[in-house]
């Protein structure tokens, strides 16, 4: 029973992390209809602002933890006016976009490993808050990470009022309307070039709150980009374009990869995770919570 | 109030403005008729910002349009799209909510609501639907009445009648007589030039990228050589 | 004679213009977006080195059993994921292509994660070179027939291709078995050429490289494909000395060609004679519609 | 092999400067510079009564198999070196046996400890591929015999990289190794490469309650292994492998790994590497890597093998090679009959405080 | 007059909403019959019924006498049903020929291998492929735009090609879907003559979709009207123009002209 809690926080503390940097994807998804490959590596950068803020510059967390936010919001903006911009203003088909997305990657990759380094970085617990600092809260014999708390909380946080701005507020509906049809939200007024913007921007500050989220729970590393595949998948499995389904893709994900690795084996781990994926889709082709209505002839 | 001096617009290598020049008075209806292709789209996304001009200008109100079409709707000049550009991922009530994105008027907005069901009581009934599952002419109601929500002075209509049932044909004739009455200025495009004509003050003529006639819609009307080209041997009003 | 060097680059362009011709038919051609295809590479791979190491049976029998095997896992994979659409089936397929590296990671018969060592050295460069020219033959041909025809209608257009009498799941199954067998074949010259493998070589980066290559060199274009691959395994070549900026490049060089040309290197025109008179012949096409209009034109103005 | 056109001896050198293990590509890359520019300054190597300036040519491999292959061809057939250097990973050091014995370029790998690197699947020797480390097999023997007997744990625990060879290799090993001794392996667990998050597995590891846990992984893996398992409460001693020694190692665990052990080919704090660790200090204003002390000796030995055999040829070189005899800061090397280090000494080292303090070491433990 | 196509109670529900309510009308062999309904009566969906894009939720289709209901859309194509798009759904970025030559495919049957290896069928299935196509655009006068790509064509030739490539796979009955939308009374016209002309030449039976009554009266034989989905009238034009219920909700009465 102990052994199951534990898989369960486990889990539940995986899965808000990949909920935090799927969201992003499917943000963008919603609005451009293209997987933004490039978003990992937006997620890395955030992670490196909030480490160089905290150690290099000596700020303090929270300013950090806001520069990172601030900086990949910046570094996702500018990746959409350089390099999908212009493929945007050609209407060019969504392969072309994931291209795009793959190769600035892998630009920016490899950029950090030339200049920074490949070596990996932590954040020195001494500077971090103590809500974030490693050690564990203890009941009985369950151990909850205070970082795992915390960062529930901080996910839960940023989701739901994400949640509520795209739903309940006329900017979220009019991204919503960009989302579908940039020429007729242009014609209600709305500026779809800052839409997209501010689409990017919320997507790259939520990257660079998970970015330093993940760096702080592990470590801080230019392939950091990579990991960020899984709640790709997270997102897919919860329907793209749909952030509850993100949400909700992510939890039921990490649950899985959670008890396939503590009760069946660590090896079929990322089998079943795929497996599962692939079912999924043949079943509900469109995601847990995506729409797939019949094709409108 | 809108006054076009010798536009022209070209696609690549197509040209399908060659120097358009038109006016459009506060308060009146102007209509645009003329052949598939003959730019009379082109005109309309134009004037919106949709595309850059090679040469010429658009003045409206005194201001001279640039290409940011979010920025001339701004300016009270709202444009009902050729085709069914509605949200199809939205709710029939967000579509019509986002017509007012502009606006502030909370009361008046709400009145503007009761009004459009009021014409549309089909778009009352499905308000909860997407969009994009409605009917092509349930879209084209629901364009006509997101248009009707943004309150521009100013209303480009490109074809509303594209596609509807000749009953709802007459409806939407009859909403543009009263949006004018409103206080609206409209310059409408049309394929159905009868009733365009019907409707409208006045019209110009476009053929290939050119105006090749203007004047008062009864004129042109009596005209028989448009008569011949665009308004068909027999009558082309509704029922047969 | 050449340097082992320099051919050994023509032998990995060949084996990777291979794979990638086959992922032209399914992506530039049928409009299918593959991110698993390193997944049929490996099967290719593994199954042709069984051949030849376990089995000891011919070489152009394990290089035909990969071919098949590819083909045959590729059958499967499509009746189960070709109902998918735009993303959904890449994310499907990237899903395949892990779970086949993360299986063969397991199969300690065949050398599991650690990899399989000294196999035989079988393929030459003459092997490639005759195998690669057959290829851009054979998807030529495949290409300008019904079947290509069907294939690029369903790219352009899926329900009206339908409406026209189009077995669609049909000519996407072809695609992506035709697509799998090319890559079963490139896996195992692959492996008889650098005698060693490994679950890693096939991952992810792998596919999503030879997806580069397609797009890179102009989806829907035999030629771009040819190009594509050509530049874009050269590159790195020539950037070796770069040490840690040659990824940089060449991601630069991804992004730069997209933006600056995105209809890729080539986009849709064919460097043969019949494609430059096709493009020709639709440039007078359009001059004389253009002429008509004018012409109509000066005659009302008149 | 090539006759030098000017008069310098080129040696060739791979390894992964970009990619997952850059940081040990970086680092070899970094010695065998500053080793070729000692040699220069120092007026260059005498070979058979004529002096050679010594030039690296170094290509990045990306860690990957196919990529060192290219290089491997590229080195051998248009840089035309007389012996390379490197590469780190047994990944990459498998596949381009072929091409060194086909081009009879001799080449010393610097931390490629899978058997399979000199000696093919069937037994047979390759004979241009040599090392100047030791192997997993005799790394295996060592870390169980230091669990077992100098630790007295009884049952251990495995945690271990699924898809990485020197992961799964070194476990296999450990295990049979310690079982023979009379221990038991309760739990054997795995990851994938790359991945951060590593509860799941531990937490099984945990309800097993080993004495003691094997982590055949790289440093930051290790780190964070090690940081994890004190969150869920492990309090049990790791053990490691030649992965773990990191200038970085202490610092990406904190204290998490306080009072632990792991096998290493020297004591990278101790007397012989000294000189060296001073000087690439001074140099890069960065702590050497356990690869860098490698790669050293690597160099050396074919420096070594080149002087013994007054010749620039391939041939002669591996000749030499195969009798090489000579102190380096890792220690003893003598190569056996199969082109490894015979008898190769390997050191027990502990984790105390930010430092690593050596523990034992033990000498061809049969 | 035997028929050709006939639906019987056919229901269609998308959730909750019904679509298609109970509908059962006769298409007769060889004639052309108009479906018309104001908008949103459900009359694109009962073609996308008949051509199997939707699945029927209750009632049959018989083609000559078969169901084929359930049947996958490519099969039905090839029994001989084939249709044009309320929005027109050409291959965009193929030529005007390639689209024709396209749709030929069914007429030649070789296959897989025969391509690759460019045997004799080959050669001579394709040439008559190619014969045919050209003869389709000729009797549809695009011979003149057969190498521009499809989506540089004018709006109204676009309509046409979407005719053209339906007719290349020889269809017995052919369904078109607002043909004339955004077409203005003098193309109307000329629609309404090519439509009668196909018919003859091809031996066609036609079911078209129109609002423009001009067309719809002009040519039809036999007209069907749906409203919200249920049947509200079948007969001859005549019949429906004078039908007080058709008038109502769809013609509505005429009004006074503007006088000037
Ligand atoms: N995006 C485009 N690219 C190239 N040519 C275009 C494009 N849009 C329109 N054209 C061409 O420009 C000319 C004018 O088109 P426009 O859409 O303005 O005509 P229209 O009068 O509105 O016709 P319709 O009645 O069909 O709506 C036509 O020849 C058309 O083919
Ligand atoms: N895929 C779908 N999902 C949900 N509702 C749908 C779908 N397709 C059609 N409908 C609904 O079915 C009804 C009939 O639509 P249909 O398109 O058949 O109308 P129509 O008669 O062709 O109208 P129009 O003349 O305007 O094109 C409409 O109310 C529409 O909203
Ligand atoms: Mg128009
Ligand atoms: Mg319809």
């Amino acid at each position: 029973m102990t052994q199951f809690l534990q898989q369960l926080i486990n889990g539940l503390s995986i899965g808000s992390i990949y909920a935090l940097m799927a969201v992003g994807y499917s943000l963008v998804y919603s609005i451009m209809n293209f997987s933004n490959f490039a978003h990992g590596s937006v997620i890395m950068l955030g992670a490196y602002f909030g480490f160089f803020s905290l150690t290099t510059l000596g700020m303090p967390f929270g300013i950090a933890f806001f520069i990172a936010a601030c900086g990949a919001g910046f570094v996702a903006v500018t990746l959409e006016r350089l390099a999908y911009k212009p493929l945007r203003d050609r209407r060019a088909p969504f392969l072309y976009f994931i291209i795009t997305a793959m190769g600035a990657s892998i630009l920016i990759d490899n950029g950090v490993i030339a200049t920074i380094g490949p070596t990996p970085k932590t954040f020195p617990p001494e500077l971090l808050p103590s809500y974030l600092q490693s050690g564990s809260i203890q009941i009985g014999t369950l151990g909850i990470g205070r970082v795992d708390i915390a960062m529930f909380v901080i996910t839960a946080v940023c989701l739901v009022a994400l949640i509520l701005f795209i739903d309940f507020t006329k900017m979220g509906k009019a991204i919503q309307a960009t989302a579908y049809n940039m020429k007729a939200s242009a014609l209600m007024g709305i500026n779809p070039n800052f839409v997209i913007i501010l689409v990017f921007a919320i997507g790259g500050a939520l990257a660079g709150v998970a970015g330093v989220l993940y760096g702080v729970k592990y470590q801080v590393f230019p392939q950091m980009s990579s990991i960020t595949l899984k709640s790709f998948i997270a997102a897919v499995f919860g329907g793209l374009g749909s952030l509850p389904g993100a949400l909700l893709g992510s939890l039921l994900l990490a649950l899985i990869e959670t008890f396939v690795s503590g009760y069946i084996s660590t090896q079929l781990r990322d089998i079943f995770a795929f497996f599962i994926l692939i079912a999924m889709l043949v079943i509900r082709p469109a995601g847990i919570m995506g729409k797939s209505a019949e094709d409108k002839a | 109030m809108l006054s076009v001096h010798e536009l022209h617009v070209s696609y690549g290598g197509i040209k399908a403005l060659r120097g358009v020049s038109m006016e459009v008075n506060q308060g009146e209806i102007v209509t645009i008729i003329g052949a598939n292709g003959a730019g009379k789209s082109t005109m309309l996304n134009a004037i919106t910002g949709f595309l850059k001009p090679a040469k010429g200008e658009v003045i409206f109100n005194g201001h001279k349009l640039g290409r940011n079409p979010a920025a001339i709707v701004k300016l009270g000049i709202c444009h009902v799209p050729e085709g069914r550009l509605v949200f199809a991922n939205l709710s029939v009530q967000d579509n019509l909510m986002l017509g007012a994105y502009l606006r502030k008027d909370r009361k008046k907005m709400a009145e503007d609501l009761e009004k459009v069901f009021v014409l549309f009581p089909r778009l009352k009934e499905r308000i909860k639907q997407q969009a994009g599952t409605l009917s092509g002419g349930e879209q084209q109601m629901l364009a006509m009445g997101r248009a009707l929500m943004t309150d521009g002075e100013l209303v480009l209509m490109d074809e509303p009648s594209l596609g509807l049932a000749p009953l709802l044909v007459k409806t939407v004739f009859q909403i543009i007589k009263e949006i004018r009455d409103l206080g609206k200025t409209i310059l409408l495009v049309e394929q159905n030039a009868q009733k365009a004509l019907e409707v409208a003050d006045r019209a110009y003529v476009l053929e290939q990228g050119r105006v090749v006639k203007e004047g008062a819609a009864c004129d042109i009307q009596s005209d028989p050589a448009i008569r011949a080209a665009y308004l068909g041997s027999k009558s082309v009003a509704g029922g047969a | 004679m050449l340097s082992s060097y320099f051919q050994q680059i023509i032998v990995l362009v060949g084996i990777n213009m291979i794979a990638v011709l086959g992922l032209s038919i399914l992506t530039g051609f049928t409009g299918l977006f593959s991110f698993g295809h390193a997944g049929f590479m490996a099967i290719g791979a593994y199954i042709a080195a069984i051949f030849v190491a376990r089995l000891h049976l011919p070489f152009w029998m394990a290089v035909a059993a990969g071919a098949a095997g590819a083909a045959l896992v590729s059958i499967v994979i499509g009746g189960l994921t070709l109902k998918l659409k735009g993303d959904y089936f890449c994310i499907a397929t990237m899903g395949f292509g892990e779970a086949v590296r993360i299986i063969l990671n397991n199969i300690e018969y065949v050398g599991g994660a650690r990899g399989w060592e000294s196999l035989p050295q079988l393929t030459s460069l003459w092997v490639v070179l005759v195998l690669a020219v057959a290829m851009v033959v054979i998807t030529w041909n495949l290409i300008n027939s019904r079947h290509g025809r069907n294939m690029v209608a369903i790219r352009e257009e899926e329900l009206a291709a339908q409406m026209a009498g189009i077995n669609v799941f049909r000519y996407k199954m072809v695609a992506l078995v035709v697509s799998a067998a090319m890559a079963g074949i490139a896996g195992a010259l692959l492996g008889n050429y650098i005698q060693f493998l490994r679950p890693t070589m096939f991952n992810m980066v792998k596919s999503t490289d030879l997806t580069i290559m397609v797009i890179f060199g102009g989806l829907g274009s035999i030629s771009g494909t040819i190009v594509g691959t050509i530049i874009l395994t050269v590159l790195p070549e020539l950037f070796r000395n770069f040490a840690q900026w040659r990824l940089v490049v060449y991601g630069l060089a991804v992004v730069v060609i997209m933006v600056g040309r995105p209809q890729g290197v080539m986009g849709g025109f064919e460097m043969t004679p019949s494609g430059i008179r096709k493009h020709f012949a639709a440039r007078r096409a359009r001059q004389a519609l253009e002429a008509e209009l004018r012409a109509a034109e000066r005659e009302s103005a008149a | 092999g090539g006759a030098q056109k000017s008069d310098t001896i080129k040696i060739g050198w791979l390894g992964p400067q970009t990619g997952d293990s850059a940081l040990w590509g970086q680092a070899e890359y970094n010695t065998v510079k500053m080793m070729a520019d000692d040699y220069n300054t120092a007026g260059g190597i005498d070979v058979g009564g004529k002096k050679y300036k010594v030039e690296i040519v170094a290509y990045d491999d990306k860690g990957d198999s196919t990529e060192a292959v290219n290089v491997a061809k590229r080195l051998t057939s248009q840089d035309k070196v007389v012996a390379v250097v490197g590469p780190q990973g047994s990944g990459e050091a498998i596949p381009i046996a072929p091409i060194m014995n086909d081009a009879k370029i001799p080449c010393v790998a610097s931390t490629a400890t899978n058997p399979k690197v000199t000696v093919t699947e069937n037994g047979t020797v390759n004979p241009y591929m040599f090392r100047a480390c030791f192997t997993d097999p005799y790394q295996g023997k060592v870390a169980a015999y230091a669990a077992y007997e100098k630790l007295g744990k009884r049952k251990a625990a495995i945690f271990m990289t699924i898809d990485d060879p020197y992961s799964t290799g070194l476990a296999q090993y450990f295990k049979e190794s310690f079982e023979k001794l009379g221990g038991k392996v309760v739990e054997q667990v795995s990851y994938t490469s790359g991945e951060k998050e590593f509860r799941a597995p531990l937490t099984k590891i945990k309800a097993a309650n080993p004495d003691i846990i094997f982590i055949p992984a790289y440093y930051n893996d290790v780190a964070l292994a090690s940081k994890q398992a004190r969150d869920l409460g492990i309090k049990q001693v790791l053990l490691g492998g030649d992965g773990w020694p990191s200038d970085n190692l202490v610092q990406l665990a904190g204290n998490s790994l306080e009072g632990c052990f792991f096998i290493n080919h020297l004591d990278m704090d101790g007397d012989a590497a000294k000189p060296m660790r001073d000087e690439y200090m001074a140099k890069y204003q960065k702590k050497a890597e356990l690869n860098s002390y490698m790669v050293h000796d690597s160099l050396l030995m074919v420096i070594d093998a080149i002087q013994r055999a007054k010749s620039l040829k391939g041939e002669d070189i591996q000749k030499a090679l195969t009798s090489t005899d000579l102190e380096g800061i890792t220690g003893h090397i003598k190569i056996g009959p199969q082109n490894d280090p015979v008898g190769k000494t390997a050191w027990l080292i502990k984790i105390v405080g930010p430092d690593m303090k050596f523990q034992d070491k033990f000498a061809a433990a049969d | 007059m035997s028929t050709i196509l006939e639906l019987k109670g056919l229901t269609k529900q998308f959730g909750g909403l019904t679509a298609v309510n109970d509908v059962s009308f006769k298409v007769a062999e060889g004639g052309i019959s108009g479906l018309i309904g104001p908008n949103g009566a459900g009359k694109t969906t009962i073609f996308n019924l008949i051509t199997g894009v939707y699945k029927v939720t209750k009632g049959a289709i018989e083609f000559r006498g078969t169901p084929i209901q359930g049947t996958e859309p490519y099969l039905i194509a090839d029994k001989g049903i084939t249709r044009t798009f309320q929005n027109i759904r050409l291959f965009k970025n193929m030529t005007v020929f390639e689209n024709v030559l396209t749709a030929c495919h069914t007429s030649a049957r070789y296959g897989l291998l025969e391509s690759i290896f460019r045997m004799p069928r080959y050669w001579k299935q394709e040439k008559e492929l190619n014969e045919k196509a050209r003869g389709l655009l000729e009797i549809m006068g695009l011979q003149d735009r057969m190498d521009i790509t499809a989506n540089n064509l004018p709006y109204g030739l676009q309509r046409r090609l979407e005719i053209t490539r339906a007719l290349a796979l020889d269809p017995k009955l052919l369904l078109l879907d607002e043909p004339a939308a955004g077409m203005n009374p003098d193309e109307t016209e000329q629609l309404m003559r090519l439509i009668g002309e196909i018919r003859k030449m091809f031996k066609l039976s036609v079911l078209v979709i129109e609002h423009h009554m001009d067309l719809i009266m002009g040519v039809c034989e036999h007209i069907h009207v749906l409203s919200f989905g249920c049947t509200l009238a079948d007969g001859t034009p005549d019949e429906i123009a004078n039908d007080p219920k058709v008038v109502e909700a769809y013609l509505g009465s005429d009004e006074e002209k503007k006088s000037c």
